[in-house]
């Protein structure tokens, strides 16, 4: 393992030192501020890092294999980018959400710190999982990420003045992921064994070389690829598997959500890229096929589900299903750079604004949540419009607080895929590469899809913008939301404008790595 | 170096998957949080042996790696299942999994 | 350089608009009048390019403006004007003034809010008129939604969220459509020429092979006449209408129905000249049954704004039935019913909001007898109920007696049907008169116009009124101006289709079989990576 | 000097803007005086102008022609339309007809509607209907033509509703705007025809084209048919005739000019302007006369039903103008406008009289409940008298002269007893029936319920027009125009005495059984036999068209009122309301179906694995 290898795997290295600092500091000097700064620290550094290494891979060394497991190349660094710019926002958010929910002086102390841990080791097997160029890594990447999830899903749980229905609906939906992601793991290492037993070899290249002696269609391998596909489509919930995602999303805290909700997507997109590409399954019919039925029921089923939705977390659950479902859309063109780059640009359409869309829920939950702490409302969560989480609670809020509604309704625009924001630009991908698969049926599948989207994106855009005749909408008074929040979501509004009205600049670094 | 796939495989892929429908069966039917954790277990450990299995048709020790791999992953996660149930049931004061559905809709 | 100026007042002068309303009240609406009358100046910078529209044979545009924007994919931000463009553009602007001032006193709630929505939809549909980038053009044709949108959603009447949500999936669906043909035609020209790009004048030239051409013009086709609207595709426009706030009916019925017939003569008879011709039958039907089936339904409203909605749905379809008549007069006069039907149309919803800013009702079994009441109000009413019954002399007139003349040459029986059509409006608008202005005072009018001292219509709205009615007259008794400036971007569409038709005699060379040979060395959009 | 033909249209213009435009410049209304001096002075000026010019232009040479041109008004490819004014003798008659009987009626009016408010709204629509009128008849293409043809229409829709607030005023009008439109629409449609064919509308460019010599005779017909849709409509001929008898609704000036003089002949106006097309399709020809020869007995029945003083009088306007499209039928252009002239003088005066009879009668219409009024008002009962006697063609009266041209044309043309010429005779004897019934019974006879409370209501204003219309009623016969030139004269041959003995008999045979039957008839209307309560009702042509078209197509307005085709979308809504509310149920919350779920999606991937 050389040197040039080391440092080429340099972000994963930073991360693990964060994680055993942060074990250390916290077991030593508890702070909720002191461990989040080294989180950000961590992830900055690792963001650095990955710049770093990308200066390395330049000319010929377009990729540099670590050992039999890893291998390093553009798109995974871009990836991890990505991801890590991510974590730092869920780092925010989570600060924002820990800091109301958790007191070290309680009775039963409960302490916030743990959280930041569990965001670092998700970070670390997300990245691993990109990096990921054997099984076992893959296999290793994928667990940590869930194993660090199910804690932080749970974590209402630990805050003890954080109100009891959520510290149920937190738990709850931490048991509900944990057995339906064990069985589809323990799906997906079927498959992989069967792969394994098929080809002789857990090496994504190796198998690669294997494939074209052994034939094709041999039903070991077959039966393999597709478990193996089940269980990432779990990940991705892709219909028919998508049946956990709401409830999950719902109940967990609102930071853990967005996390599963893009890192744990985007890794996974990031690894079957390169699974894909290496063993180059677009040109076996049947996946394909497969994927294709697979995403246009998500389109249909998510947009669906969403239709009447009331509670937004639910409802941001269905349509990043539904997302998801346009990406594959993008994805199955191949093994072109193009495709590659519509995808990449969708996901990062997708994590900017959903990322959004859960900051904003998050952070006005947390302004509801630190107005009732202080005792400015009694706690209810009967009314619909005193339950931050409900439409209703989002009636006028544009004439309450017009800066956050504005953000908001930028990000809905975005889902909604409207010009002006980047989601609109990601739909042009989408729309790009399925012309160029000219694979109509998914493309009408995505029409359909948006149509159906604009509704419930539209309903709620436009409640805001209600004027409120009745008087206890006004009693939710103006949401005042921390400053750091007020940062997150501006820079993420401006991301997404920016990206929007500009798309060239994205272009060219999706290019350029 | 593959040996031309002796019958082994075939009854091993056979066994395993077996295996595995049980413990699929099991954690569809029981509503005990503990015994669906075990049928889980089954199902993990029906892969670790195709795993082994398969390491054995081919010779060589990565099957026996990926078990180990998987073993540790069953424990972890156990573990924090247990400790998850523990608080379900502080809370509602049963393991009953159909007592778990506030969130729907 | 000027275009760009127009657009970017336009959007500025919205956002001024907006943060000026935290100050003091009336900014908004002046400050819309300030940049709407600069808009207007800068308009003025064209005057050149009417009095002498020979004098600039070689080039077809006036005037444009060009940016590289997503060089990735060939895209630029690409304004440019033309005689068509130019008469749009001022439509627009002028309708925009109309509006503001027919109801400057109307918006109680959140003005500077409304009047930056206002002014971002005559941006939007400015930028629909001068863009010339497809791409552009798409990007604009969605940007006015939105303000519109919020429009309806904020202040309009009982169901507006209704309204407001149909309206927009109705046109955002079929708008999807049209990306979808627009990206298909410059995927096929990419893949023909292998430079990829979305400037409508490369892609005039594209190489379609009829088969998919066909398909792409159908999505631009129903994106378009969504729009217009045309049956079957009308039913979001009555509750837009009835649902929107007077400023917004105005808008909606003068300016964005146009942006649909725009698109129509703009990018579908140029880019698909064959299929148009295959299609031209059936787009001419559709065209003659909305103008019958608009017109029946006008008569059978009680609701005195869905009854001039409906009128509008009667209108629009001589403008397609003239497009696709694929004859120079049928189109001159297609072009001449766009703008004098804004203008008409435009009054009446002004009127009809007055009447409801007087008397609370829009519902002709509560109106009736306001003549005796209202006179100047009426006399006006009855000027443009008479003007959009099509009374020879004004605009509405020469539209539509030279639509149907140039379409009676490509098909005689439906332009027979669409003729009758002219007897639809005669009882609708007739109707409407009768209901609302004629006849004893209605009972349930007595009280409100005694508790509010109803006044007559007042010098601002008189003012503006006339004005619009002087316009109407002189299209009506003076178009030639008119049909000279618009002249040349018909003559390029009719010398495309004649073209075609030349051509179809030899079949196209491509053939979907060519295309697919050639979709091996480029498999994908990948080479140009700037 | 031709110059001057260009003010005759535009000072009643000038007139009804000023009259429009007062509101707006000073706030309380003008006196009756100046709206008076504007509204009549306009006209009057006109009138006078065509008389100068008439003198000092065409009263020379009958076939001199003046071409004025204002401006461009279209050019569209090769549709070249210009806002220009043709007028040869035709249209100079017409000018004459329009100006000088429109100025009479005008002065008329000042004090026929002295004690209404709306004086200025009446006077500006009066003006309006004029200049509309001018440029109708002085188009030199037929687009311009239809302007004026829809402008006229307009104003008379505005004149019948003029007292809007009676409801049935409004539906009056509504029903003759409507109708005639549907005439009009037909006109189109011809037009467009036209243009196909011959790519010009220009009237003189159109004549000049029909000489050409391959002319496809079956669209010239079908073109001729379509015009004649619209004059038949503007006209109140079969069988679009209905509007005209409500249409009375309006003052009794409007019906005298607007439904009497001059806008109803526009149709005849109109075949005689295009007779170089109809020459060339025997069809259309034998179909106007036919028209004309139907309409005449038709109406002249129903005027004998009527009990209504207007509606005989607009029933007999009909029937007139019945007479008229018979001779346009036959080939007797010039016939046909002399006897446009000469009842556009006498049924003017008719009206004018009837309306100072319903003034003096506090507007009273009902002729059975007058009678023995020529002792109260009687320089009325003088002029009415004139008035029938002309319109009964009694010898040496203008009418006579006309009519009898007529019938001797429709006897020429299939050169003996022939349907069209027992028609007119036949229509001859029953003009003489209803025309003396309605003067003996208005004013001989004994007393009705209403003669009590008559006071002479007539001013100058009001006597000096009906003097004067007396008069060129009576000399009206010698004023035949000299339209040679236009209409190319045709050799009259002799015929034997006895037509004109039967021309001249009928009258005196109608007026005779019109004593017989009416002098002493008792004054009530109520019970009437059978037929004639069916003549009464206009042959039940209103009953028919309700039924057959207004009727179906309300209640299929009134079905469709919420537009069909919007089910459509509310059905895709709720459909995916439903899909939703489906899957919905399906995330119910718990473990072990979503593990169900998981599994059964898992058997499908691999059943496809299987099936793809």
């Amino acid at each position: 393992m050389s040197a040039q290898e080391l440092l080429a795997i340099l972000p994963l290295l930073i991360i693990s030192a964060g994680i055993v600092i942060l074990l250390l500091q916290v077991s030593f000097w508890r702070g909720h501020r002191g461990a989040l700064a080294t989180t950000i620290l961590t992830l900055l550094l690792a963001i650095i890092s990955c710049f770093w290494v990308t200066g390395n891979l330049l000319g010929d060394v377009s990729s540099i294999q670590v050992t039999a497991l890893l291998l390093v190349d553009h798109t995974s660094l871009f990836f991890c980018l990505l991801l890590f710019l991510t974590a730092v926002a869920i780092s925010i958010m989570g600060f924002n959400y820990l800091r109301l929910r958790c007191d070290p002086r309680g009775v039963s102390a409960s302490y916030p710190e743990e959280f930041y841990i569990l965001l670092l080791l998700a970070m670390l097997g997300a990245s691993t999982l990109i990096f990921a160029n054997h099984f076992a890594t893959f296999f290793l990447g994928l667990e940590l990420i869930s194993l660090a999830l199910y804690p932080m899903l749970g974590f209402a749980v630990t805050g003890e003045i954080s109100p009891k229905s959520e510290q149920l609906q937190s738990l709850e939906s931490a048991i509900k992921y944990l057995i339906l992601s064990a069985l589809s793991t323990a799906l997906g290492l079927f498959g992989i064994a069967l792969i394994y037993s098929a080809s002789g070899s857990l090496d994504f290249n190796a198998i690669a070389s294997r494939m074209t002696e052994l034939s094709q269609s041999s039903t070991l391998f077959a039966t393999g690829i597709t478990l193996l596909l089940i269980s990432v489509a779990f990940k991705l919930s892709l219909v028919p598997f998508h049946i956990w995602t709401p409830d999950v999303y719902q109940g967990a805290p609102t930071p853990t959500t967005a996390l599963i909700a893009t890192v744990g997507k985007g890794a996974v997109i990031g690894f079957l890229l390169r699974f894909f590409n290496t063993l180059d399954l677009f040109g076996s019919e049947v996946l394909i096929d497969m994927l294709a039925i697979a995403a246009i029921a998500s389109m249909l089923v998510g947009n669906l589900l969403a239709l009447m939705q009331a509670n937004i977390k639910r409802l941001l659950a269905y349509s990043s299903i539904s997302h998801i479902g346009y990406l594959i859309v993008a994805f199955l063109i191949g093994k072109s750079t193009f495709g590659t780059e519509a995808v990449i640009y969708y996901l990062v359409a997708y994590i900017v604004t959903t990322l959004g869309g859960f900051a904003v829920v998050g952070l006005v939950a947390d302004a509801n949540e630190e107005n009732m702490l202080s005792g400015k409302h009694p706690q209810e969560f009967l009314i619909d419009a005193k339950n931050p989480y409900h439409r209703e609670f989002y009636r006028g809020l544009l004439w309450r607080s017009p800066w956050l509604a504005s953000c908001f309704a930028a990000m809905l625009l975005s889902l909604a895929g409207i010009p002006l924001t980047i989601g609109f630009i990601g739909k042009f991908y989408v729309f790009t590469a399925g012309v160029e698969g000219q694979m109509w049926i998914l493309l009408g599948g995505v029409v359909v899809g948006s149509a159906l989207g604009l509704f419930y994106y539209l309903r709620l855009l436009l409640i805001m913008v209600q004027r409120n005749e009745t008087a206890e909408t006004n009693s939710n008074g103006t949401l005042v939301i921390a400053t750091s929040g007020q940062f997150l979501i501006a820079t993420l509004t401006g991301a997404l404008l920016l990206f929007g009205i500009f798309p060239q600049i994205l272009i060219n670094w999706i290019n350029a790595l | 170096m593959p040996i031309e796939t002796a019958p082994g495989l075939e009854a091993g892929v056979l066994l395993a998957s077996i295996l595995f429908c049980l413990g699929l069966a099991g954690l569809m039917m029981r509503r005990n949080v503990i015994f669906m954790l075990m049928s889980v277990e089954i199902c993990t450990n029906a892969a670790a042996l195709m795993f082994v299995v398969a390491g054995a048709h081919w010779g060589n020790a990565d099957g026996q790696v990926m078990f180990i791999f998987v073993v540790t992953l069953a424990a972890a996660e156990v573990a924090i299942a247990l400790a998850l149930v523990l608080q379900f049931y502080h809370r509602k004061h049963t393991v009953d999994i159909d007592q778990l559905n506030e969130l729907r809709g | 350089m000027t275009l760009l100026a127009i657009i970017i007042i336009l959007f500025a002068g919205g956002l001024l608009a907006w943060l000026a309303e935290r100050y003091f009240q009336a900014g908004g609406r002046w400050i819309s009048l300030i940049s709407l009358l600069f808009t207007t100046v800068l308009l003025t910078n064209y005057s050149s390019f009417i009095t002498s529209t020979e004098a600039i044979t070689d080039n077809t545009w006036w005037d444009s403006l060009k940016i590289p924007w997503i060089p990735r994919f060939g895209i630029d931000f690409y304004l440019a004007i033309d005689g068509l463009s130019f008469l749009m553009l001022s439509l627009t602007i002028a309708m925009g003034i109309f509006g503001l001032i027919m109801t400057w006193n109307d918006i109680q709630f959140r003005r500077g809010f409304f009047y930056f929505n206002y002014l971002w939809t005559l941006a939007g549909v400015a930028g629909v008129f001068t863009a010339i980038d497809l791409f552009l053009f798409f990007f604009f044709w969605e940007v006015m939604l939105i303000p519109m949108l919020f429009l309806i959603a904020v202040w309009g009447y009982e169901r507006r969220i209704y309204a407001a949500i149909k309206f927009f999936i109705f046109t955002q669906a079929s708008s999807l459509l049209m990306l979808i043909a627009i990206v298909g035609l410059a995927y096929i020209h990419y893949i023909n020429s292998g430079q990829l790009t979305f400037n409508y004048n490369i892609l005039l030239e594209a190489q379609v092979p009829s088969d998919i051409a066909y398909w792409l013009m159908l999505g631009f086709f129903i994106a378009f006449i969504v729009k217009l609207p045309a049956l079957p595709f009308h039913t979001w426009l009555p509750d837009a209408h009835t649902q929107a706030p007077t400023a917004g009916s105005i808008l909606l019925a003068a300016i964005l129905l146009k942006t649909g017939a725009y698109g129509l003569l703009r990018f579908n008879l140029p880019l698909f000249p064959e299929s148009s011709i295959l299609f031209a039958p059936v787009a001419m039907t559709i065209g003659a049954l909305s103008v019958i089936y608009g017109a029946m339904l006008a008569f059978a409203q009680n609701d005195m704004k869905r009854l001039v909605a409906y009128s509008s749905v009667s209108h629009m379809g001589f403008v397609l039935l003239g497009l696709y008549a694929l004859d120079t007069i049928a189109i001159q006069g297609a072009v001449m019913q766009m703008i004098a039907h804004g203008l008409s149309t435009a009054a009446l919803f002004a009127l009809v909001g007055a009447l409801q800013h007087r008397l609370h009702t829009r519902d002709m079994q509560q109106l009736g007898g306001v003549w005796s009441k209202l006179p100047k109000l009426s006399a006006v009413a009855l000027f443009f109920a008479v003007a959009s019954l099509g009374l020879p002399g004004l605009g509405n007139f020469v539209a539509e007696f030279t639509v149907l003349v140039g379409s009676f040459r490509s098909n005689h029986w439906l332009t027979a049907l669409a003729a009758i059509g002219l007897i639809g409006a005669a009882l609708y608008a007739l109707i409407m008169m009768q209901r609302v202005f004629f006849g004893k005072l209605n009972k349930r009018l007595e009280k409100p116009i005694q508790e509010s001292n109803t006044a007559d219509l007042n010098v601002r709205e008189t003012g503006a009124l006339l004005v619009v009615a002087a316009l109407l007259v002189l299209i009506g008794l003076h178009p030639q101006p008119i049909f000279n400036i618009s002249d040349k971007t018909v003559q390029m569409s009719v010398n495309k289709i004649e073209s075609a038709l030349s051509f179809q005699k030899f079949p196209p060379k491509i053939s979907p079989l060519q295309v697919h040979s050639s979709r091996v060395e480029p498999t994908s959009i990948e080479d140009n990576t700037p | 000097m031709q110059g001057l033909l260009a003010w005759v249209p535009l000072l009643p213009l000038i007139g009804f803007l000023t009259l429009v435009a007062f509101p707006l410049f000073n706030r309380h209304e003008p006196s009756q005086r100046t709206v008076a001096c504007i509204g009549v002075g306009s006209i009057g000026i006109a009138a006078l102008f065509t008389a100068i010019v008439a003198i000092s232009v065409f009263w020379k040479n009958p076939s001199e022609i003046v071409n004025i041109a204002l401006w461009q008004w279209m050019l569209v490819d090769n549709l070249e339309l210009g806002f220009n004014f043709y007028i040869d003798w035709l249209t100079l008659v017409m000018l004459m007809v329009i100006t000088g009987v429109g100025f009479l009626i005008h002065l008329y009016s000042v004090g026929y509607m002295r004690e209404d408010a709306d004086f200025r709204r009446y006077f500006a629509y009066l003006n309006l209907f004029v200049c509309a009128m001018l440029i109708l008849v002085m188009a030199d293409n037929l687009v311009l033509l239809y302007l004026g043809w829809e402008g006229v229409g307009l104003c008379s829709y505005l004149l019948i509703g003029f007292w809007y607030k009676e409801p049935a005023n409004g539906a009056a009008a509504q029903k003759a705007f409507i109708v005639t439109r549907i005439g009009d629409t037909a006109m189109a449609i011809g037009l467009f025809l036209l243009f196909y064919e011959f790519s010009t509308l220009n009237i003189p460019q159109l004549t000049a084209a029909i000489d050409g010599p391959d002319i496809n005779n079956e669209v010239v017909t079908v073109a001729c048919l379509l015009l004649l849709g619209g004059a038949v409509g503007k006209s109140a001929q079969l069988p679009l005739q209905t509007w005209l008898p409500d249409a009375m609704a309006g003052p009794t000036p409007v019906s005298a000019l607007i439904h009497a003089a001059t806008m109803v002949t526009a149709g005849v106006y109109l075949i005689a302007r295009m007779h170089p097309l109809y020459l060339l399709s025997e069809t259309a020809m034998t179909t106007v006369a036919f028209v004309g020869a139907l309409t005449l007995l038709l109406a002249g029945f129903s005027a004998i039903a009527q009990s209504d003083i207007k509606r005989v009088l607009a029933y007999s306007t009909i029937s007139q103008i019945g007479y008229m499209f018979l001779a346009l039928g036959v080939g007797a252009w010039s016939g046909a406008i002399f006897h446009l002239i000469t009842h556009a003088f006498f049924k003017a005066l008719l009206f004018l009289s009837a309306g100072s009879v319903i003034l003096s009668l506090h507007h009273e219409q009902n002729i059975f409940s007058m009678g023995g009024l020529y002792r109260k008002i009687p320089l009325t009962f003088i002029c009415f008298t004139i008035g029938c006697a002309c319109l009964a063609a009694l010898p040496f009266t203008s009418g006579f002269y006309s009519k009898d041209h007529i019938l001797l044309s429709a006897w020429e043309f299939h050169q003996g007893i022939n349907i069209l010429w027992l028609a007119g005779i036949l229509g001859a004897l029953v003009t003489g029936i209803y025309s003396f019934r309605v003067l003996f019974l208005v004013f001989l006879g004994r007393e009705g319920s209403a003669s009590s409370h008559c006071n002479d209501a007539n001013t100058p204003v009001m006597t000096i027009p009906l003097c004067i219309l007396a008069l060129l009623a009576m000399i009206g016969g010698l004023l035949a125009p000299p339209l040679q030139a236009v209409f190319g004269s045709r050799p009259d041959e002799d015929h034997s005495a006895w037509i004109e003995g039967v021309a001249i008999a009928m009258p005196l045979i109608g007026l005779a059984i019109a004593w017989k039957l009416f002098i002493y008839q008792k004054k009530s209307g109520e019970k009437r036999s059978s037929i004639m309560q069916f003549w009464f009702s206009g042959w039940g042509f209103d009953w028919l068209y309700e039924h057959l078209l207004v009727k179906p197509f309300k209640s299929l307005a009134k079905i469709n009122h919420n537009d069909i085709i919007d089910n459509l979308y509310k059905g895709t809504a709720a459909l995916s309301r439903q899909l939703n509310a489906l899957l919905s149920s399906s995330q119910n919350g718990q473990v072990r179906w979503y593990l169900a779920t998981f599994a059964v999606g898992s058997v499908l991937f691999l059943a496809l694995l299987v099936a793809l």
